[in-house]
């Protein structure tokens, strides 16, 4: 069976996991449904087995009488033969036997899918976990917002204790402030069920982490709860998996499960906003009062980079620390159908990009400028949008082509390096622990 | 067809289908028809109700979207084209009775006026449509006016297509062709007539008289 | 209106009425020429047009099929850019389901239900030349989509909101959809309650309900089932072609739309919709297996109660399409617990089938094997539905390629396979050569060999985690191994459709050496068979009385007294000659065919120019309305229908004339107008 | 299905004996215009009384709306007088229409 579905055994340790997320597995690792790792995956499981067991059955007898009939009964040709069979036309108990027989077989598969159903629907109202938030310990109910565009997941974090109600909720395109933002990648801590909130910006979208839950579709409009949890420390893929346009097959994400103080580290970073150098830091300072410096030549990667994002990219990208301040002004919204692009205050902390295709780290734990370069040199050769070209009007779908200069390029992958904990971050060094 | 139904048995000579209808039921093809088209039809209505229902308080986002249909009903007036078109049932039966004494004049008389009925329903739709636009309820405004006017549009476009049969009858009346033989045809139209109605007392009720909240 | 006591003065019809002899009623092979073939009323020939035009869009369909297979041979594949996958994916669906399987259907009902009812025509002839028009015209606009639409659809079958909206399908081909759908939608209903009416007015004397043939029952439930579900669609296309095209505000969330409402309504007609699909095949192979198992269909009435609860059950299970869709955990529940049930009935009809080749005498004939493989297969894809049906398991299914495999094995291994027994069986009937057989083997064994190496793959696809609609995975999904093997399966399959061509070629070249196959070459059951082959133009000399269900067959055999059956009549005994004269046909006509061009040219007025509406709507209104007032009759035809009978029933003649133009009017121009 | 399977004269022509004649044609629109008056007077009350009997409002409107689609239907459609294989059909529809689009609104927690 395990041969047949291609199963690879994913183990906790360290090493392994480590191996797995530098050896360039990031975007293809597997979405076996087969191999559950939560609570809720176990129940579905044990749900399914059965019925899948029960339908073998079923099927083996249906096919094996059909064959042995047609072995037993066969005749080659009716010439000359005027013998004829009996000619049973019905016999109504055995009739009504094969309607209740069956009925009576769904009826008890009905009555555990009744119990499993209400169980994974329910939500564990004493999850409560401690958590602290700047400097201060909370009461965190888990719960992590889950916005689906086109084509990329983003995850918002509200960590002040209070719990986010759909009602704060209600216009997608201008969610309340969130304590984190991610794009792509969220974290969880293990042993404890964390609630998703599931919705869109633009299309529908589903949300699927095979291992650890179904799925559950991100519809504009509406917000779906579902449920998450991890036995264990790991990362676990996703697919989204509702038809949501040009690049759908390339919109994946991840669930990175921490061990608790793991977490809580992983939080502690994410909420900090950017920092940067001097340099950076002064420009960052004329910008935010609405002054932009300029930057000549001589000045470094990382600082021509940035003039280089904030002309052409920050109209989009927030990045915490720099442009959540425009001319004195909160940054507003993005230039996307969607009204948004990923968060990129702490794209360093995350180990893939774009949708969660392409790998952020190279396997020697180096940054992957390769494919960063290319991502920017061409998002639409990488996967496909609609962003470039468009008629008057009309909003991008995905990331546009700048048409930046190679030069341009370099420069503003030195200022994205400088975004977050860098190749030794938070990542590789929480799932080191075990 | 009922030359279709040739019946053997009770006639060698091909033309021995001429037994009334000489259907299975009894019942003439085309009745039967209508009836099944009415059934359908039940379908068409049903969805275009439920969407409405869905959205009669959606006033969609931004302040510029907020009319509804139900702010700006006018009631009396709807009440009055209602009991309009509900009349226009009665005129319609005696049309049908009229023409099965053979009373041709009688019956051009109440078929005109059931289409002129069926007339001022339709004016007074066009009156309500375009004062409620004047009142700031647009088809594209929210979720809300584009489910009223197409729910009140299609019955609306129903209502034309029978005044359209109506005057069709009346005209092959006025050429003599309508004569009591044809009394069925009448009553089919009829029946399409009374479907268009029995729509309307439903969307009467649970579209305009049911208050929202 | 309408009235033709005699002919009128400003009658339109008859100039064009093609001058076609009365008298004459073997049908000729082939018709003659084309006008014939445009004009024709025969439910027969409408039949045969159904069924050629299916197995064209077959074909599209089917290389639209292999192109996804090509794509998805190998991981990054790239045959075809994101973009065009999604629109050959989608056009793929679309053809399939209403431009081949739904026709194909059709055409069985088309040519099979007044033959098998003991009927001369259906209810309303010029009616049925409607259906097949609009339908066809339908189709034909929906595929020029890719040449003046800028593309095909590319939002899938099912076409969920708001993805299908303007700001995210900008293209027309949403619109060609919404459109050409719609047209479809017209006929099917027209179709639905011509067919309706047939079967419940025009049967033969003694042919009760309960005497109707399987394969009648179940077409007729098939057409509740399209009479019902058909309006809910027409509301969910209107809406989103209101939507689309005059900024209306049904789907849009930006407006405060929910886009669960087109789910819904998709999914209310589209749930009772795969059982349009399945449930002629059902009737085919109710068919097949009792005449070559030399055995009645056992429990005749539970086949039928059977297949009007499936009707019924369908309409309660819609959502099991939308169970992660969000609507709330009760629904979801009531939903996945309705769904189960649904395998009861149709459980009853699997082992009634296998009751009837119990202690049957069973020849294997390729129509045979289509139908058992069907019984074989179909079940296979009934017992993964179930497997969705719990919807707890099917968060982890939905939109995998196990849904995939489900849907292809209870369609193709079930309707496809049915179908194409059906197609073996009746050949004869309908075009008076056999097919080979050897061939036709062949064909069955390759399209079997190659479903399965196509669809049961997807199994295990769909459990690795490969979700659908995507148009290149990674090597390192590990889907690459099965994804092989299923496109090696498609080319497989298309293979066994060459084959298939290859057989009628080749049959019809050989069939002049070959005995003529008679009336009732199988030896089988039901009324057709009592006929010539191919079934005359009036199909029955004389009405047969029924006297029994299997009426054929118990004209043919009897019991002695050890309850033995015995031959009590040869088949040339039995049979009528076809020889009969002066029977009254419908007249052909041109104006359905008027009426069916006049629908698309709306369809692209309403996509590039109004005006073009106009024209169009002034085609369809000329169509209805040189309809209702051409003369039943060809009025220069020599046949011996006198108008010099009693007057009164003049009425019953012009049931076609004045009150079916009637009804005609409404129903045409109502779906014309709207 | 009930269905006569032969011809029978009574199928055919039973409209022309129980037939309804024009003044209770003229009785019954009376009646559904009665009914109507009280439908609309509801309105008014309401919107004196706004909040006075909501639920019973509604109850009656629907209950008079059922009213006055059955007399139309029975009458004016004259199912009643007719085969009963018209009122199965149209029944047919207009249950399944309503029970479907009942559960379908139920599945948007319309009735909350
Ligand atoms: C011919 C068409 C056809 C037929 C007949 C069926 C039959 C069934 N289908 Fe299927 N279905 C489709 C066509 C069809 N389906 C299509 C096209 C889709 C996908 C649409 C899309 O998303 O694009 C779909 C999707 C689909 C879903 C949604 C999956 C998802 O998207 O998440 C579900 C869920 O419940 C489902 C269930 C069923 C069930 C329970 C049956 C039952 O009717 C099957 C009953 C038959 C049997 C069970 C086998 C025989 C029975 C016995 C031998 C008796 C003993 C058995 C037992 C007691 C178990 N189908
Ligand atoms: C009747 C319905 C029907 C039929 C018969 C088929 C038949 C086939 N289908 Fe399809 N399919 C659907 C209905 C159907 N399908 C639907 C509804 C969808 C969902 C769409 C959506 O998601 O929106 C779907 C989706 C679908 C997918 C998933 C796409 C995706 O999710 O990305 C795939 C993938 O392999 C597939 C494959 C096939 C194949 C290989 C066949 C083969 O069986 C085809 C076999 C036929 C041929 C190969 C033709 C052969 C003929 C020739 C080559 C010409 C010879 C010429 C002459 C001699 C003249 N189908
Ligand atoms: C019109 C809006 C827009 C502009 C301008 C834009 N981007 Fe993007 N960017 C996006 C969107 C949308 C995505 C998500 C695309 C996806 O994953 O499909 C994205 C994704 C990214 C990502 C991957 C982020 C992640 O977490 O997956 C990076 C890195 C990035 N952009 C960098 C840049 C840079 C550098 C520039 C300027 C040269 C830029 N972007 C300009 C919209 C924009
Ligand atoms: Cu997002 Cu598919
Ligand atoms: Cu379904």
């Amino acid at each position: 069976m395990s041969d047949l579905f291609n199963v690879r055994r994913r183990g906790t340790g360290t090493g392994l996991l480590l191996a797995l997320l530098l050896a360039g597995c990031a975007s293809d690792a597997e979405l076996d449904t087969l191999e559950p790792q939560s609570p809720v995956a176990d129940e579905i499981w044990g749900l399914a087995l059965p019925v899948f067991i029960i339908a073998g059955v079923v099927l083996v007898l249906v096919c094996g009488a059909v064959l042995w009939l047609s072995l037993k009964n066969r005749v080659a040709t009716y010439e000359g033969d005027d013998e004829f069979p009996a000619q049973t036309a019905h016999n109504n108990p055995l009739e009504l036997g094969w309607t209740i027989g069956p009925a009576i077989l769904m009826a008890i598969i009905a009555v555990a899918t009744s119990v499993v159903h209400f169980s994974i629907n329910s939500v564990d109202e004493e999850n409560a976990m401690p958590l602290t938030v700047h400097g201060e310990t909370v009461d965190w109910e888990p719960t992590v917002v889950v916005v689906g565009q086109q084509w990329w997941w983003e995850y918002r974090y509200y960590l002040d204790g209070q719990q986010i109600t759909t009602e704060q909720l209600a216009d997608q395109r201008n969610l309340p402030p969130a304590d984190i933002v991610t794009s792509g990648q969220f974290a969880i801590p293990t042993g404890q069920e964390v609630e998703l909130i599931i919705t869109s910006r633009d299309v529908i979208h589903s949300h699927w982490i095979p291992a650890l839950n179904g799925k559950r579709d991100a519809v504009p409009g509406r917000f779906a709860p579902w449920k998450i949890e991890a036995y264990d420390p790991g990362v676990y893929f996703g697919q989204c998996t509702e038809f949501c346009g040009l690049s759908h097959s390339r919109m994946r994400m991840q669930t990175i499960a921490l061990d608790p103080p793991d977490f809580q580290a992983w939080i502690d970073e994410q909420m900090a906003p950017a920092t940067f150098d001097a340099e950076l830091q002064a420009y960052v300072d004329a910008y935010r009062a609405g002054e932009p410096a300029a930057v000549d030549d001589e000045a470094s990667a990382e600082l021509r980079g940035l003039d280089v994002f904030a002309a052409q990219c920050a109209s989009c990208h927030l990045v915490n620390g720099f442009n959540d301040m425009v001319n004195g002004e909160p940054y507003d919204g993005a230039d996307v159908v969607s009204g948004s692009a990923p968060d990129l205050t702490h794209l360093m902390g995350r180990t893939t990009f774009a949708g969660g295709i392409l790998n952020l780290y190279n396997e020697d734990g180096t940054v992957n400028v390769d494919d960063l370069a290319r991502w920017i040199r061409d998002p639409n050769g990488i996967k496909e949008n609609f962003a470039d070209g468009l008629a008057d009007g009309e909003l991008p779908r995905g990331m546009p082509d700048r048409n930046l200069t190679e030069r341009q390029i370099d420069d503003v992958i030195a200022f994205l390096i400088t975004l977050g904990p860098d190749a030794d971050g938070w990542m590789i060094d929480a799932t080191e622990v075990e | 067809m009922a030359t279709a139904t040739v019946d053997a048995a009770v006639d060698s000579h091909d033309e021995g289908g001429h037994d009334d209808h000489g259907t299975t039921t009894g019942i003439s093809n085309t009745k039967l028809a209508m009836w099944v088209f009415l059934g359908s039809e039940c379908l068409l209505f049903g969805g275009l109700i439920s969407t409405y229902l869905l959205y009669k308080t959606n006033r969609g986002p931004g302040p510029e979207n907020t009319v509804i249909p139900t702010d700006v009903f006018d009631i009396p007036f709807t009440s009055v084209s209602s009991f309009v078109l509900l009349m226009s049932s009665l005129t319609m039966v005696l049309a049908l009775s009229a023409l099965t004494r053979g009373d041709n004049p009688a019956t051009r008389a109440w078929l005109l006026t059931t289409a002129m009925l069926g007339g001022v329903f339709i004016g007074g739709q066009v009156y309500e449509f375009t004062s409620f636009i004047r009142e700031g309820v647009g088809f594209t405004h929210n979720p809300a006016s584009s489910a009223f006017y197409t729910l009140t549009g299609f019955h609306g476009v129903h209502v034309s297509l029978g005044i359209v049969m109506l005057m069709s009858l009346y005209v092959a009346s006025k050429q003599g062709k309508l004569q009591p033989k044809h009394t069925e045809t009448v009553e089919i139209v009829g029946l399409y007539w009374h479907f268009v109605d029995v729509v309307w007392i439903f969307i009467f009720t649970v579209i305009y008289l049911i208050p929202v909240d | 209106m309408a009235v033709t006591d005699e002919p009128l003065a400003l009658t339109t019809g008859e100039d064009l009425v093609v001058d076609r002899p009365l008298g004459v009623f073997t049908r000729p092979q082939g018709g003659k020429g084309w006008r014939d073939w445009l004009s024709t009323v025969d439910h027969k020939k409408i039949g045969i047009m159904y069924g050629v035009a299916a197995m064209f869009f077959f074909v599209v369909g089917g290389i639209e099929a292999l192109l996804i297979r090509l794509q998805l041979a190998a991981p990054d594949g790239q045959i075809l850019s994101a973009d065009v996958y999604n629109q050959v994916f989608t056009m793929h669906g679309v053809t399939m389901v209403f431009l081949f399987i739904m026709p194909l259907a059709a055409a069985f009902a088309n040519y099979l239900i007044p033959l098998q009812i003991g009927a001369r025509d259906v209810a309303f002839p010029r009616l049925n030349a409607l259906s097949f028009w609009v339908w066809l015209s339908g189709a034909i606009f929906l595929n020029t989509s890719w040449i003046v639409g800028g593309g095909g659809a590319d939002c899938g079958w099912f076409c969920y909101s708001p993805n299908s909206g303007l700001a995210f399908s900008p293209s027309h081909g949403v619109d060609f959809y919404a459109l050409g759908l719609q047209i479809a939608g017209i006929a099917s209903l027209v179709s639905a309650i011509n067919l309706i009416v047939t079967c419940l007015n025009m049967r033969a004397p003694g042919m009760s309900l309960f005497r109707m043939p399987v394969l009648t029952w179940m077409l007729l439930v098939t057409q509740f089932l399209l009479l019902f579900a058909i309006p809910v669609i027409t509301v969910a296309l209107f809406l989103l072609m209101f939507d689309r095209l005059f900024d209306a505000q049904f789907f849009n969330p930006e407006a405060g739309a929910d886009p669960l409402l087109w789910q819904h309504l998709f999914w209310i007609f589209g749930h009772p919709e795969v059982y349009i699909i399945i449930l002629p095949a059902f009737g085919v192979v109710s068919e097949i297996i009792p005449t070559f198992s030399r055995k009645p269909i056992f429990g005749y009435s539970f086949m039928v109660f059977s297949g009007i609860a499936i009707g019924f059950m369908g309409w309660g299970v819609w959502a099991h399409h939308m169970f992660v869709s969000g609507i709330g955990p009760l629904s979801v529940w009531a939903f996945s617990m309705s769904t189960m049930f649904i395998a009861v009935p149709t459980g009853v009809k699997i082992l009634n089938w296998l009751a009837t080749m119990w202690g049957g005498k069973l020849r294997f004939t390729t129509a045979m094997l289509f139908a058992v493989g069907t019984v074989a297969m179909f079940t296979i894809g009934g017992l993964s539905g179930v497997t969705h049906a719990l919807a707890p398991a099917d968060t982890q299914q939905t939109d995998t390629y196990y849904i995939v495999a489900h849907f292809h094995y209870v369609i193709f291994g079930g309707g496809v396979l049915g179908l194409m027994g059906g197609l073996y069986f009746w050949w004869p009937k309908v075009f008076g050569f056999m097919l080979n057989e050897t061939w036709g083997k062949v064909h069955f064994w390759t399209m079997l060999i190659g479903f399965n190496l196509t669809f049961g793959p997807m199994h295990v696809l769909g459990l690795q985690g490969m979700s659908r609609r995507i148009d290149t995975y990674s090597p390192g999904f590990g889907f690459a191994f099965w994804n092989l093997i299923a496109t090696i399966g498609a080319f497989i399959i298309a293979l066994s459709v060459v084959v298939f061509f290859l057989n009628v070629w080749k049959s019809r070249r050989d069939a002049p050496h070959l005995p003529a196959p008679g009336p009732d070459p199988w030896d089988a059951r039901s009324l057709e068979w009592m006929i010539q082959s191919p079934a005359p133009e009036h199909n029955f000399d004389e009405v047969p009385i029924v006297e029994s269900d299997d009426e054929w067959w118990h004209r043919k055999y009897g019991y002695d007294e050890n309850k033995n059956v015995v031959r009590i009549a040869t088949i040339e005994e039995a049979t009528q000659k076809g020889d009969a004269v002066g029977v009254h046909l419908p007249a052909p006509s041109f104006w359905p065919l008027v009426v069916a061009l006049g629908l698309p040219i709306i369809g692209y007025g309403l996509i590039f120019n109004l005006w073009l509406c106009v024209l169009g709507g002034a085609l369809v209104g000329l169509g209805i309305y040189s309809w209702a007032l051409e003369p039943v009759d060809d009025p220069d035809a020599d046949h011996d229908h006198g108008h010099d009978d009693h007057d009164d029933d003049d009425d019953d003649d012009d049931g076609e004339g004045a009150e079916a133009e009637m009804a005609d009017a409404t129903a045409g121009a109502e779906e014309g107008a709207d | 299905m009930n269905m006569t399977e032969t011809v029978t004269e009574t199928a055919t022509h039973e409209e022309s004996h129980d037939h309804p004649s024009d003044w209770d044609y003229v009785k019954i629109a009376l009646l559904l215009g009665a009914i109507t008056a009280v439908e609309v007077l509801t309105y008014f009350e309401s919107a004196i009384t706004v909040f006075e009997n909501n639920a019973f409002t509604i109850a009656s409107l629907i209950v008079m709306m059922v009213v006055k689609f059955y007399l139309v239907a029975m009458y004016f459609m004259h199912l009643k007088h007719d085969n009963s294989i018209f009122t199965k059909l149209f029944g047919g529809g207009l249950a399944l229409a309503t029970i479907v689009y009942i559960i379908a609104l139920s599945a948007f927690e319309f009735w909350a």
